[in-house]
């Protein structure tokens, strides 16, 4: 790869870098894994995350498309079906209202449907969210729709180290995994080890330890929950931050874990609010862990509204360290 | 105008008037004698015989569900191929073992030309363990992977891009490998149908489309959903694109035969729009009248394996005792699975959660 | 209308008829309503619900369409946006995957991308629900995708009464609106009064008062629910059964008015549990009602699988008045 | 075989080889200049004006846009019409007040040739309140309503059901209104593009389907994407889809003039093939080079404005001093419209829920 350093035992590399390694990594050592998707050849992909590989792999391996996400879509289920094992990228996560009936009533059902023989080893991986100033087509964190339904596997990363590992593992399944990317991650650098490793589905990974509140969360938001963690520990306060990696299947005994001790709660995501992921937790934690609450489980998402184009309010209009310190602080007097 | 003009003439199809004129419109063109038998001196006994199990099998299959339906042993819905058996039957006797197809929910008949086990499938439309899908598909969610069948689909148009796919994955494996996708007219306005195609036509993917033009998807009368016959399409991706009498094996064979050589050679897809007729309602609870009388019993007589065996007779390649007995291997076949179903268990509900995702 | 019966103020008729009710009146009112859709017109609705409006409007009002689902949605974006009030039918909810980036990027996005400008009076339809036999890809309920998106309403109704109010108010919005049609519901009778009426979208109903546990749910899971408590009232439990009808905007206050008169929760939908509309309405009663709960809130939904085909799994996968009641019983036991 | 070849040359076209030679397979027709004549004197004085007003106007707003851009007055994804305003142009003209078009990504030319406001316009690209969307939409979500134009989209292809949908609207409601979908070669595979021209040609509806094939869709060549031009496909809609140098702004006119009177006698839709080319990258950031310099220079020099002003120029209908003149007014127009949007109001954070529904 031309843009990872060999220094020791890690580097300091692009998460687009990372997701590079991992498709490059699992394409050399099964013949059968290939990737498919618009612009990821000749342009080398609309984030860069495929750049250099039609020259490494040739066109039979990264095969460019129309624009056709249902046909995207489709490939990946039929060559999964018989014997290779796709990655099929969507540019925008948004594109894939176009190929929800694939993804959802034939990838997603097929095995189920046929009685468990079908065998379906495929990746869908889609950048996602906001703060780009691309509107509201092209910015939506959609993952709740996919985390509804069975026979998808839901994973999202918030660093390299993750993205690279996660993205290994989901190669490997024999599963459907959607795989989402949050477009303000593609340029955040972080530590990768020289060596392979894997980052197993559906295991939450605590990010920051802390005893007074827990905020789960997930991809970009965990750094803001970082963030908020930092300003609070000036005051005082000590959070912890859960990033759940993988949404279905999630991980409920981490976050338990963590809410038993910390007795609060706060759930973070970049999504609408209302609807959203965050929901599924937030009514895990308290049917799971009622008596171990000191306050309600509250929910930070963005605002009921498409994403607007304007810089400060599409910034206004979902989740940043500033407003999950607030929650925080609120969690912290108790109920509303 | 026309438009309108269309709209009226469909709502007065009821009393039958445009549905007649559809039908001479429609009116399979007989094939000249001596081609019939150019394809049909050029299968061996073995073919010859199989493609006559085949159709009996697709028609005795379905004429039993249909009797189990109404006698309350089934649920949900039933979708029947009856007087379209010619088409499966004459496409997968053109390919070869391990080639692949993608089925529709008028599924049955391409499941059983393809080599399904007629009691897996009937114990799937009973909703049993031994099924195919151990009860949890039914009768439009039946897949045979082993033999190369991908499986029916509810959603009409969706296995196009699949077959692409399974086309893709063939070119990139070079496993030589052909795969048809069957779709009926209904499909052809269908967003899938052109993403699928135009995909497999830019990447020369070794893929036939196989539109099973039975000239209504529910009420709706082919014409009126398609702007222009399937057939016309194929300049649209610069594929061929046959028009074939789906009611004649050997034309459905032949035509099939050259589109998977052609597959096979790297040469790219192939749209054929095969004309048939089903010749009971869209499901088995249809009762509607949106085809007249004359319609459906000028396509009764047109039926697929009475013209089989009378081509077959005539050219002296199978007795009526031959053929009477092949009937009677099926009809125990069918009784066989009938009760290999109704003896099989039922799901229990610990099975609800299973198969959802690979361990 | 061929199959009502005038008896004095009301009149028992069909949930498909007291819809078709409210389709005709609408027409009826204004020029600028129009149906379209597949197989709406000859054939009458796939459930029967636009029977005999092709011959009373004529094909210019019932338009029948290709089986294009993308298309259909868009007929009624285009259509809404330069002056017409069209009701698209979606012959099955399932088929909306193939329409959903004109529904939710096109059509829930058009008013507010365009700065307000846009008017969209546009009503979707789609039968949804399980229990009919038709497996995986007809039977799913996908209401918590819709409900996730700004700029759409979302209804569905449990008896005739709310069906027909529901919908004529939906088609006299000049927004965009889902409603979901319980596919078991149509052949359900219900008494619906001879005048015209209207039900408001975004208010809850009570459909039987009660003290001990609230069950919050719709569309068909409210008779579960009433058949749950006429059981337990045996037993000496008083269940109150809220009907929100309205998925968004959802009434809150009722929702927490009989939470903190109840102290108790459950919450009983269709769909796939994880991820589904009830955790929305969990998390919002724990948050705004937190010391008014004894007892966390419960979520009642169903099995994490596509919807299988034969019948004991069928039945199994989905609630029911069995698996309601004992989720009652366990909210009156406390916590888990 | 040839899919892999046709790659291989695709990945070479960095080289320059492959984007050579289709250079010269699609070098623009010119027209007899007997033709542009015959339109031109068709044309009064008012039109001739506003023709090239309105494409430089596009050329200029666009121009001045990516300056403001690039000195970092505006975020987001900026796609120029630069090199092709002789489509929206020639387009429009032909159209009547009270007709609609919808538009994509690359909306900016339609939207003025529809009559937007370029202040507006401007501010929205701001990102600023007194823009179109008040700075909800930015570049790729401007409309104007109640100019009849339903939008730009940041979906390709996602205009075309909708187009479909304002045409069944006006036939229901036979206001005589003709609706253009402009789109582009990339939207040529899409889903969408089939479902809603299918059923615009079933329903005869009065839409005008108008490819704007600038040959790239981002890297991707218009013959990659497409199995065959889309000028082949009208066959298969039972349309006409005449193929036309979208660079002349006289037959382009001449084109939609023919094609929305059809519409309007209710003949149903016209897909066009408008052949043009983006002299800029796919995004003012776009610096990839997989079209070479050559074919990007001789299109330049077949710039549409400087094509127009020839034909006007020797045609004797303008001079150059009239020529000038309106360069002079858009410079101050333009000059108008950028301090108008930097002196416009940022929205305020109150505004997120709002716009969200109708009241
Ligand atoms: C996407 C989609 N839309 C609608 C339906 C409902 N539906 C099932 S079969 C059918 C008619 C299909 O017609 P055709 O493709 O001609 O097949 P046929 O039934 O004639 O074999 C329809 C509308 C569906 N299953 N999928
Ligand atoms: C459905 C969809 N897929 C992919 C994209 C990303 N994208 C934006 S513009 C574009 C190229 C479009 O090409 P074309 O239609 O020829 O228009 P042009 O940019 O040449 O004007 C792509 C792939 C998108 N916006 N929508
Ligand atoms: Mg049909
Ligand atoms: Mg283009």
């Amino acid at each position: 790869m031309a843009n990872t350093m060999s220094n020791g035992a890690t580097r300091e590399i692009f998460m687009s870098e990372a997701l590079r390694e991992a498709i490059d990594e699992e394409m050399q050592r099964d013949p059968t894994v290939f990737l498919v998707g618009e612009e990821i050849g000749v342009w080398g992909g609309s984030y860069a995350v495929s750049a250099g590989l039609l020259e490494k792999y040739g066109p039979d391996r990264i095969v460019d498309t129309p624009i056709a996400e249902a046909a995207i879509a489709g490939l990946g289920i039929g060559a999964a079906l018989t014997g290779s094992r796709p990655i099929a990228e969507f540019m925008y996560s948004d594109f894939m209202g176009i190929a929800m009936d694939q993804i959802v009533n034939q990838a997603a059902k097929n095995r189920y449907m046929f009685g468990g023989k079908a065998r379906l080893p495929l990746t869908y991986r889609a950048p996602f969210g906001a703060g780009t100033g691309n509107a509201a087509q092209h910015t939506q964190s959609l993952e709740a729709w996919f985390v509804h339904v069975p026979g998808l596997k839901v994973i999202t990363a918030s660093t390299p180290y993750d993205a690279k590992g996660l993205l290994k593992s989901a190669i490997r399944e024999d599963n459907v995994v959607v795989s989402f990317e949050h477009k303000a991650l593609y340029a955040m650098r972080g530590h990768v080890p020289e060596e392979e490793y894997l980052v197993p589905i559906g295991v939450a990974d605590v990010k920051r330890e802390g005893t007074d509140v827990s905020v789960i969360t997930y991809a970009r938001q965990v750094h803001y929950a970082l963030e908020a963690a930092e300003q609070l520990a000036a005051e005082g306060i000590s959070v912890e931050v859960v990033d759940v990696r993988s949404l279905y299947p999630l991980d409920t005994d981490a976050i338990l874990r963590s809410v038993r001790k910390t007795h609060r709660a706060v759930v973070l995501y970049e999504a609408v609010r209302f609807g959203g992921f965050g929901a599924e937790i937030a009514s895990q934690i308290q049917e799971l862990a009622f008596d171990d609450l000191d306050a309600p489980v509250l929910r930070v998402g963005a605002a009921h509204a498409p994403v607007p184009f304007s810089e400060p309010l599409e910034q206004g209009s979902f989740p940043d360290a500033e407003k999950v310190a607030a929650a925080i602080r609120e969690s912290l007097q108790g109920v509303r | 105008m026309a438009a309108r003009r269309r709209a009226v003439a469909r709502a007065s199809s009821k009393t039958g008037k445009a549905s007649k004129a559809r039908a001479k419109a429609t009116k399979s063109r007989a094939r000249p004698t001596a081609t019939v038998n150019t394809t049909l001196k050029s299968m061996d006994d073995g073919q010859v015989r199989w493609i006559y199990q085949t159709m009996r099998r697709i028609r005795r299959f379905e004429e039993t569900a249909e009797e189990a339906f109404k006698a309350a042993k089934m649920r949900g819905a039933l979708h029947f191929y009856i007087g379209e058996e010619a088409t499966a039957t004459g496409a997968c006797a053109a390919l070869e073992d391990g080639d692949f197809i993608t089925s529709t929910h008028r599924g049955h008949g391409h499941c059983i030309a393809k080599g399904a086990r007629m009691d897996k499938m009937m114990a799937e439309l009973f909703g049993r363990t031994t099924g195919y899908s151990g009860g949890k598909g039914g009768s439009m969610h039946i897949a045979d992977l082993e033999l190369g069948n991908l499986g029916a689909n509810g959603i009409v148009g969706a296995g196009i891009p699949i077959a692409t796919g399974a086309a893709l994955g063939s070119k990139l494996r070079q496993d030589g490998q052909v795969t048809i996708s069957f779709f009926g007219d209904g499909a052809g306005p269908t967003g899938a149908f052109h993403e699928g195609v135009n995909v497999a036509a830019t990447m020369k993917l070794p893929v036939i489309f196989l539109c099973e033009n039975n000239q209504y998807g529910m009420a709706t009368h082919n014409e009126f959903a398609n702007a222009a016959p399937i057939s016309a399409r194929g300049p649209a991706y610069s594929i061929p694109s046959p028009k074939i009498d789906g009611n004649d094996v050997f034309e459905v064979y032949e035509t099939v035969k050259e589109a998977a050589d052609r597959a096979r050679n790297g040469e790219g897809p192939t749209l054929i729009e095969s004309l048939t007729y089903r010749h009971k309602g869209h499901t088995v609870l249809d009762q509607k009248n949106y085809r007249t009388k004359e319609e459906i019993a000028e396509w009764v007589a047109r039926d697929p394996i009475e013209r089989f065996r009378t081509a077959v007779s005539s050219a002296k390649r199978m007795t009526a005792k031959e053929f009477d007995a092949i009937d009677a291997d099926i009809e125990r076949e069918i009784e066989n699975a009938v009760s290999f179903a109704e003896a099989s268990p039922w799901p229990t509900l610990d099975a609800i959660e299973r198969d959802v995702y690979a361990e």
